[in-house]
């Protein structure tokens, strides 16, 4: 197999958790917004195998599965907590949910 | 007997406290007896103790007392004690003496007055205040008494305090003198620091010791001296309190004028002659006070219609000549002429109080007339009393007291020669503006009504004062005529200098100058319906005094009103509401980003993040 | 051991004045009076005999570990400096119950309990000698205060309360990292961690770290004094707190500021101090003359005291750093003639505005007609602080004028011109309130005068102001061999650790 | 081989841009599954084969379903996808663009300039990967349960309040 | 693989987790309120009592992810016993609502525990992942509990959306530094940092991203927009758990990374931190300073709290170690009072607690002991004598001057002055009148009163004699 240079591999890492955090704060679909969170776990999750593939050790790899946990977790009470809110004011309008502020 | 010299202020003051407490529950009588008793009891011990010095001297002619000490500070202590010497001795029985008959007067005057017995009090502790303050072996004693006198000063003339003109009369008197004492105080401080001690006796003999003549130490510390000697002497430029101080009941400007209060600044001066014998330019500033507050107030005196007012600048131009007297280091004049002075003030003041309490309180000289006939006892006072305050020769105390203080003008040099001119210019106004009294008031057509009658308490003072006012001077008289030194005689140990002219012209002279007063005085108020003249301006302006007061209030007591009002929410608090303001600001700058949009929190965290990373980048 | 027990009464005396309320209110009143009445007797008992020798400076110690961890033990020592102060404290504190009577009618059992749990506080900040107590001292006595301005106060109660606990908190606070900095470079110049002040003492430091220290208490301890320009805070505490706040505040707490300076900011930065001296009194200064400008130009009779205060206590600040004997025993003597003087005005105010309900002076006017006592002592009190001699307050003034005339005539010479404005504002409040022409304002008509406990409690003040007009010497050798203890510890504190040590 | 990683990196990159501006939540999905399985690829060419089967079975096939549930459940129609379009303004975009322009800057500076030139692309296979989570990292596993109980039962519970509230 | 020692040293959090699967048996038994209440408040309290006897067996490190130490133990002392205020406070709370499942908020709050007590032992970025997560997924669900109220699901979401992004913060971070020094345990890339190469890019923005994803859980300013809201929307036990056993458990970790891998010897990164925590103690104070809502204003005020903490944290060395254990327990003691009297006062069923100020208008009439315990907590938080919190800001200044940090401690004292404002508008509120209808205030019951008298004694008796406490603290993180 051929090798990647640490570098590049981060610098994927890096670009996906730029565009999730763009995703994140620009849309306002909480749909969306879930959606970008999950790119951002994900582009860490890169980030822990190109790690992991450097030092050639599990660690990255137990740390990526790890991270897939999270992710699963938190889309499945996210997406509850989605339907929730959709139930109470039916919209999925993130900036709509200002009761809370001051 | 000596040894009970502390009761000689101490009964007075007793007489007071009782007063006090006790006023809601004591009788109006009463209240009257424990008033001149007290007084009366120190003045018979005051004259047993003088009889006792005078027959039988103490050792060194001085009689001290110590009553406890005060305090005693890191090797600084203050006793209080008494001391009795020649100068204090005549200063406590003319204080004593005179006081009670003014006490006495007073308990008829004031019949039928609301607050009797506080007047009383008041009244007493004046006189132990007073007496207090010269009887003080310990500067800072007598500047207890000092101060104690400023304050009673203060209680009785805002004694009618239903009209706020009188407590506005009563404040400006209490601040005014406050502003000498306070010079006096910074003068007891140099003392205190340069000599070591607060005893006047040993203070004055280190001063002599200490001091060189001239220094500027000597002269600091006599300036200040006087600067308190002015304030409660009423000379210029802390004059203006006295006046206005008419607002007090008539007793009240007897018993200030006469027996207490204004007298302390000469009496101060005399016991302190040491330092101002080191200081001759400061004494000299004495001699030049005394005689431009002698002539203002003469001729103030002249453009005033209130009786009483006329009176209070008569006595800022006696205690000029007092003044005078000290600046020439004629010191026993100056005693003298205070002791003769307490008298005849004392019995015009009554004796005018005797007019205006049958007159319903009524001032204004024009608003009388053709009294003498109505008030008999009244106009022979007056009479008696103007004409010892305009020195009419031969006969009166004034003119021997008045005399003495002439002559030792005169024999001072050039300087004194400039100062005694001042002193013959201004007998011959007091001649004018006192006569000028006697006449609209006593003769011509009458304009009031007069009713009551007078009691035993307002005959027998006036008496009593009417006789010492005429035979008060034979004491001591000049060498030219007969030359009685008793009273020189007695102060010798305490006061240097002889008593008494050497030569006769410059006595003619000021014998003609009070006579041609008061024949001025006679031309031109015989008729006196046509002498009211209150529209010139020249008039306005020595009825206002030459406008001091009008200086004051515009350039002093005015812009501190003004600071006082404007700043009356302090600036500095406007400093902490600033920052009040500010924090307030803060919050609500802070609290707008706390908007409730869940994408500007992730803002924030996006953003906090990339600061954090570039600092850790950058370092 | 005498000396926790004259902490440990108020402070339970306290909380069983809060539960007692429960059956009665007066059986607050009463166990308050009797908690002080003891206290004030446990002090009494304290009062070292006279012997032409001398006494030591330390009348009584008591020590025991506190936090053995950071070297913070509890630590108090009576010197006669503190004796003193701790009397007028209990004393006032009685006299607060007593006018409090009838003007409390709410929540009476609270009241009595923070009022002698500030007692407690004051108590224990002149008597702390570990840093740490000290500020926890400091700290304790600004709660109850607090909440007695803020529950009982008048009309702008909140805001004079908060006003109040930032400034004396926030200056707390600075006074705190002061305390701290010293303890640690003592902690690094000798290796040993501790809060005692007679180690502190002496502890060797450059010129800048000093004096930078130093202005961290001196904030502190100013701020409370008041000088100006920290003042700010005093005039609505006062105005707002009710009576007995008002008497507690001016009487008691104000002292601390100045038992601070005495204690802790001269001895233990001597050189510093020296050099911030000039700045010090200039502050004195400006505070004796500004305090009387402002309190003349206050309708509010209370405002106008308050002010007053602020005008004596740079007498104080001007003693403390002129720093000889005389200015230090006037220092003393000013304290407890302040605390008495200023204590019986706001007592006459409260009572006053008990009647009259207001303390406006513009509507006031005439009243010795109808109160002639409460005027009278009104009077006599305003006299008092315009520093009459004979009078508890003249001997301060002049004593701290003497002993600040060594030091500067010029500063002395400003600061005798407070004494003018004295006369000027005291006056106008006996004119404008108790003189001048009788209103013709509506429920003036049958007004009572002072009752008798407010009688025998303004006769007592009146009397204590007279006896140390007329005879301080007793006050003064009380303090005396502390005085000059504070004066020697800066130059040495192994001498004075010696001398400590001889003590039972 | 090297291409490959370049050329599923670009394609990973290019699809989640397209995740993130689509209107319709479909469409991003898809983008985001595409994105996803490049992903994959380039863990398998890094030398993570199983890593890479779990991101296609868990992310690509699980979550994504879960996605597309709700997205059937709410129903989002063609009204919801104008709303999308509409919100998409210019001045939604430019503040978090230019945050996340800077944060790319720095990270993008970060990496390239600290990388060294290591390189990695050994494989670790899932051999390796079960040891270790068995061994050293036991607990993690035991812990990762409980994160799973613990979303099971916040979900469970948040979709009971969903029934109650109808 | 694990030693008997270890295995009695994490007893603890086996019992922990087990308690949790006992419960959630128990559910699926019988759905009783009380019950289930009953048995996690027993099963904490036993948590509590074995974490005292793994006390001797410490330190021992089970497994490369944990260690038990002293301070792990302490801390999670904290965590187990603030998790056991939280439960009865929350029976208190759910007991006088009407909602029909209740029991499942025993097994978050067992599992958000679980998730926070294993934090403080962790020495491995796994360990500190998973806790964290566990302990927010938790509490995500916890927040949203409840539902009929206001707020809690735009609270939840809130929760959901941030805590997402700062996790993928704080993984990312991690990846970078196993990315530069090739391990995950605290102790070799401390080794590492040592031994590597100075100019460890990688290290630095990893640990600057950690410490966004730990400062959004801590809410240190600029990373705190999300509190107040969750506060406010989550129900009022659940407040006090994010404010108290959360904050603990992170803060915890955090220390020991810092402490074991030792970037505090990089000033770029405590230049941050000294930022973050002066943002925090101004940012935190000046926001609730006219702030009308106690939930919002305890909010802030715990922004300010532990930017206050992070002074001790920046000194770094034992005499700030141990002036954040003490403080921390302070802060709990007084945020679980503070938070438990709201929870007490506030009636689930009616939409919202009691949160607004006008709500403790006249408390001192109508609660004269809650009024009163309210007061002395509030004076804990503002740092007055006779409480823990005096001695605690005493011991932060402490720590702070040692270490010669100017700006900070400015700033808690510009902090401390601004907060003595805002605390004493409650206090005054609640010695004001009466003046509108009467707000509707829960019967407190008796155990929640005893609670918060416990906590009360604790307060006080810590505040005037904290030598006991000190000397606990010295033993477990003094000397770590």
């Amino acid at each position: 197999m051929a090798t990647v240079p640490l570098d590049q591999g981060l610098l994927l890492a890096a670009i996906l958790f730029t565009l999730g955090l763009v995703g994140v704060l620009a849309r306002r679909n909480l749909l969306f917004i879930l959606m970008s969170l999950e790119v951002m776990l994900n582009a860490a999750g890169v980030a822990f195998i190109v790690a992991g593939a450097r030092w050639a050790a599990p660690g990255g790899q137990v740390m990526f599965i790890l991270v897939l946990t999270l992710a699963a977790t938190e889309v499945s009470v996210g997406l509850a907590l989605i339907l929730l809110m959709h139930r109470r004011i039916p919209t999925l309008d993130a900036d709509a949910g200002d009761q809370l502020k001051g | 007997m000596r040894e009970f010299l502390w009761l000689v202020p101490a009964l007075p003051l007793l007489g007071s406290v009782i007063l006090m407490f006790g006023s809601a529950h004591l009788s109006v009588r009463t209240a009257a007896m424990i008033g001149v008793l007290s007084v009366g009891l120190a003045a018979l011990i005051a004259f047993v103790i003088s009889a006792g010095f005078v027959l039988d001297p103490p050792v060194g002619g001085v009689y001290q007392q110590t009553l406890w000490r005060w305090f005693h500070v890191g090797g600084f202590s203050v006793d209080v004690g008494l001391r009795l010497d020649p100068l204090s001795l005549l200063m406590m029985l003319v204080t004593s003496g005179v006081g009670f008959f003014i006490h006495l007067f007073a308990t008829e005057f004031m019949e039928g007055e609301q607050g009797y017995g506080r007047f009383f009090a008041h009244l007493n502790l004046f006189v132990a205040a007073m007496l207090l303050l010269v009887l003080a072996r310990n500067f800072l004693v007598l500047y207890a008494g000092w101060e104690g006198v400023g304050l009673c000063s203060y209680l009785l003339i805002g004694f009618w305090w239903g009209d706020p003109l009188n407590g506005l009369a009563a404040r400006k008197a209490f601040i005014v003198t406050r502003i000498g004492d306070t010079a006096f105080l910074i003068g007891l401080l140099l003392i205190a620091t340069r000599l070591g001690t607060l005893n006047i006796a040993s203070a004055m003999t280190r001063a002599h010791e200490t001091l060189h003549v001239a220094s500027p130490m000597v002269t600091l510390i006599a300036f200040l001296l006087l600067g308190g000697a002015i304030g409660k002497s009423a000379q210029l430029p802390l004059h203006t309190w006295l006046p206005d101080a008419m607002a007090g009941p008539t007793p009240v400007s007897a018993l200030i004028h006469a027996a207490t209060m204004v007298t302390a600044g000469v009496y101060l001066i005399a016991r302190t002659h040491v330092l101002f014998l080191l200081a001759p330019i400061a004494q000299f500033t004495v001699g030049i006070v005394g005689a431009l507050t002698l002539l203002l107030a003469g001729f103030s005196a002249l453009a005033q219609n209130d009786i009483k007012r006329v009176l209070a600048y008569s006595t800022m131009s006696q205690i000029g000549y007092m003044f005078v007297a000290l600046g020439v280091g004629a010191w026993g004049a100056a005693m003298f002429h205070l002791m003769a002075h307490a008298f005849f003030k004392a019995l015009l003041f009554l004796s005018a109080g005797a007019v205006t309490m049958r007159l319903h309180h009524e001032q204004d000289i024009f608003k009388m007339g053709g009294l003498w006939r109505r008030l008999p006892v009244a106009f022979w006072s007056f009479l008696i009393g103007s004409a010892a305050l305009s020195a009419l020769p031969l006969v009166t105390a004034g003119f021997y007291s008045k005399e003495a203080i002439l002559s030792g003008a005169w024999a001072d040099g050039t300087r004194g020669r400039v100062l005694w001119c001042a002193g013959v210019v201004g007998a011959f106004v007091t001649g004018v503006y006192i006569f000028r009294v006697v006449f609209i008031a006593f003769f011509g057509e009458e304009h009031t009504h007069v009713s009551g009658s007078y009691g035993w308490r307002v005959i027998v003072p006036l008496i009593v004062l009417s006789t010492l006012s005429l035979v008060g001077g034979f004491i001591q008289l000049p060498p030219a005529f007969g030359h009685i030194t008793l009273l020189s005689d007695l102060l010798s140990t305490v006061l240097p200098a002889p008593l008494g002219a050497t030569t006769v012209m410059p006595l003619l002279f000021a014998s003609f100058a009070s006579i041609s007063g008061i024949v001025v005085a006679a031309a031109l108020y015989w008729r006196p319906t046509h002498a009211r003249a209150d529209a010139t301006p020249l008039w306005r302006f020595w009825h206002a005094a030459a406008g001091f007061d009008w200086l004051y209030d515009r350039f002093l007591v005015c812009p501190v009103l003004w600071a006082a009002r404007i700043d009356r929410d302090d600036f500095i608090d406007k400093i902490y509401s600033g920052i009040v303001w500010v924090t307030r600001a803060g919050h609500f700058a802070v609290r707008r980003t706390q908007s409730g949009r869940v994408r500007l929190y992730a803002a924030g965290l996006a953003l906090g993040s990339i600061c954090l990373i570039a600092i850790a980048v950058l370092r | 051991m005498i000396l926790l027990w004259l902490l440990c009464v108020p402070a339970v005396g306290g909380a069983l004045a809060w539960l007692a309320e429960a059956a009665h209110p007066n059986w607050s009143r009463w166990i308050s009076i009797g908690v002080l009445s003891l206290d004030l007797l446990l002090a009494l008992a304290l009062i070292s005999p006279a012997t032409s020798s001398g006494h030591p400076a330390w009348i009584a110690s008591f020590d025991r570990p506190w936090i053995p961890q950071l070297g913070i033990s509890f630590e108090l020592d009576l010197d006669g400096l503190s004796l003193v102060l701790i009397l007028l404290t209990l004393a006032l504190s009685l006299i607060s119950v007593v006018i409090s009577w009838t003007e409390i009618t709410e929540r009476v059992g609270l009241f009595h309990a923070n009022l002698l749990w500030t007692t407690t506080g004051v108590i224990g900040v002149f008597l702390a000698l570990d840093m740490f107590l000290f500020f926890f001292f400091w700290e304790l006595m600004l709660v109850p205060m607090y909440f007695l301005i803020a529950l009982w106060g008048h009309e702008n109660r909140f805001y004079a309360a908060i006003k109040f606990f930032l400034f004396t908190q926030g200056s707390g606070l600075i006074m705190l990292v002061a305390i701290l900095a010293l303890v640690f470079i003592h902690q690094h110049a000798t290796g040993h961690l501790t809060f005692d002040y007679l180690a502190l003492l002496g502890t060797k430091m450059n010129s800048m770290t000093a004096f930078w220290l130093m202005l961290g208490f001196f904030v502190a301890f100013v701020v409370k004094l008041p000088a100006v320009p920290f003042h700010t805070w005093l005039p609505d505490a006062h105005t707002e707190a009710p009576t007995a706040g008002s008497v507690l505040l001016a009487g008691v707490l104000l002292k601390t500021g100045a038992y601070g300076l005495l204690r802790f900011v001269v001895p233990l930065f001597p050189d510093a101090a020296h050099a911030f001296a000039p700045v010090a009194m200039t502050l004195a200064v400006i505070g004796i003359l500004y305090g009387a400008l402002l309190a003349f130009g206050q309708n509010d009779m209370k405002r106008l005291v308050a002010y007053s205060s602020i005008s004596h206590m740079g007498f104080i600040l001007l003693g403390v750093f002129a720093w000889n004997t005389l200015a230090l025993d006037g220092v003393v003597v000013q304290m407890l003639a302040h605390g008495v003087s200023t204590g019986a005005l706001f007592i006459l105010v409260g009572a006053l505005q008990e009647r009259i309900h207001t303390r406006d002076m513009r509507f006031m006017g005439g009243l010795w007609a109808s109160l002639p006592r409460l005027s009278a002592f009104g009077m006599f009190f305003a006299i008092a602080s315009l520093g009459l001699p004979g009078l508890g307050n003249f001997i301060g003034e002049f004593l701290i004028l003497l002993g600040s005339f060594h030091v500067s005539v010029a500063f002395t010479v400003f600061a005798a011109g407070g004494l003018v404005a004295a006369a000027a504002y005291s006056l106008l409040l006996v004119q404008r309130a108790f003189h001048g022409r009788i209103e013709p304002f509506p429920g003036r008509t049958g007004l009572f005068d002072l009752t008798t406990p407010h009688l025998v409690v303004m006769t007592v003040l009146m009397l204590s102001i007279v006896g140390l007009g007329v005879y301080p010497q007793p006050v003064l050798y009380q303090v005396a061999p502390g005085l000059s203890l504070l004066q020697h510890s800066g130059q040495a504190s192994t001498g004075l650790r010696a001398r400590v040590a001889e003590q039972p | 081989m090297n291409s490959t990683f370049e050329i599923s990196a670009i394609v990973a990159v290019l699809a989640t841009v397209m995740t993130i501006t689509r209107a319709s939540a479909v469409h991003a999905l898809l983008y985001l599954t595409v994105s996803l399985l490049a992903v994959a690829l380039v863990f398998f060419v890094l030398g993570a084969p199983f890593a890479a089967a779990l991101e296609v079975i868990i992310y690509a096939g699980a979550i994504m379903v879960l996605f597309v549930f709700v997205i059937m459940m709410l129903n989002i129609g063609d009204m919801a996808a104008d709303l999308e379009r509409a919100w998409l303004t210019p001045s939604m975009w430019i503040g978090p663009s230019f945050l996340a322009v800077l944060l790319a800057i720095e990270l993008g500076v970060v990496v390239t300039a600290g990388g060294y030139g290591h390189r990695a692309g050994s494989v670790v296979d899932a051999r390796a990967v079960g040891v270790a989570l068995v061994g050293p990292y036991m607990l993690a596993v035991e812990l990762a349960s409980f994160l799973l109980l613990a979303g099971l039962v916040a979900a469970f519970h948040l979709g009971r309040s969903i029934t109650r509230a109808d | 693989m694990m030693t008997a020692a270890a295995f009695r040293a994490f007893a603890p959090f086996t019992l922990l987790g087990a308690l949790t699967i006992v419960v959630m048996l128990l559910i699926a038994v019988r759905r009783d309120h009380r019950l289930t209440a009953l048995s996690t408040i027993i099963g904490l309290s036993l948590c509590c009592v074995v974490l005292l006897f793994s006390a001797p067996a410490s330190p021992v490190p089970v497994t490369p992810l944990f260690i038990v130490d002293g301070t792990a133990l302490f801390y999670a002392g904290l965590v187990l016993g603030s998790a056991l205020i939280v439960a009865i406070i929350s029976y208190a709370y759910l007991a006088s609502s009407g909602h029909a499942a209740r029991e499942e908020y025993y097994l978050l709050l067992l599992t958000a525990t679980l998730g926070a007590a294993v934090l403080p032992e962790s020495i491995d970025f796994t360990s500190f992942f998973l806790g964290i997560e566990v302990l927010s997924i938790s509490l995500l669900g916890l927040i949203a509990y409840a539902s009929p109220r206001q707020g809690a699901a735009e609270a939840g979401t809130k929760y959901l959306v941030l805590s997402g992004a700062a996790s993928a913060f704080l993984l990312f971070g991690m990846a970078l530094i196993y990315a530069e020094v090739g391990t995950m345990s605290f102790v070799r890339i401390g080794v590492e940092a040592h031994t590597g190469d100075p100019a460890d890019l990688y290290r630095l923005v990893g640990v600057a991203m950690i410490l966004t994803g730990v400062g959004f859980k801590l809410s240190l300013v600029p990373f705190h927009m999300w509190t107040p809201d969750v506060y406010e929307g989550a129900p009022a036990p659940v407040t006090a758990f994010v404010a108290v056993v959360s904050k603990i458990a992170v803060f915890s970790v955090i220390l020991r990374y810092f402490n074991l891998a030792e970037s505090h010897a990089d000033t770029s990164l405590r230049l941050g931190l000294e930022a973050v925590a002066i943002l925090s103690m101004l940012g935190g104070n000046l926001l609730a300073l006219l702030q009308n809502n106690v939930k919002r204003l305890l909010a802030y005020s715990s922004i300010a709290h532990l930017g206050y903490l992070l002074v001790g944290f920046l000194a770094a060395d034992s005499l700030g170690n141990m002036a954040v254990a003490y403080y921390l327990a302070a802060y709990a003691v007084t945020t679980l009072g503070a938070f438990g009297i709201v929870a007490l006062l506030s009636v689930p069923g009616t939409g919202r607690d009691a949160d607004q100020i006008e709500n403790y208008r006249g408390l001192f009439r109508t609660h004269p002991f809650l009024a009163g315990g309210l007061t002395l907590m509030l004076l804990s938080l503002a740092g007055m004598p006779p409480t823990m919190g005096f001695i605690g800001k005493f011991y932060l200044v402490a720590a702070g001057v040692d270490s010669r940090l100017f700006w900070p401690v400015v700033a808690l004292v510009v902090g401390s002055v601004i907060g003595l404002y805002y605390y004493s508008r409650v206090l005054v509120a609640m010695a004001m009148p009466i003046e509108h209808v009467p707000v509707r205030r829960a019967a407190a019951p008796l155990f929640g009163k005893a609670v918060i008298a416990a906590l009360l004694v604790l307060l006080v008796t810590l505040g005037v004699y904290p030598a006991p406490a000190i000397a606990v603290i010295r033993v477990a993180v003094g000397h770590g």
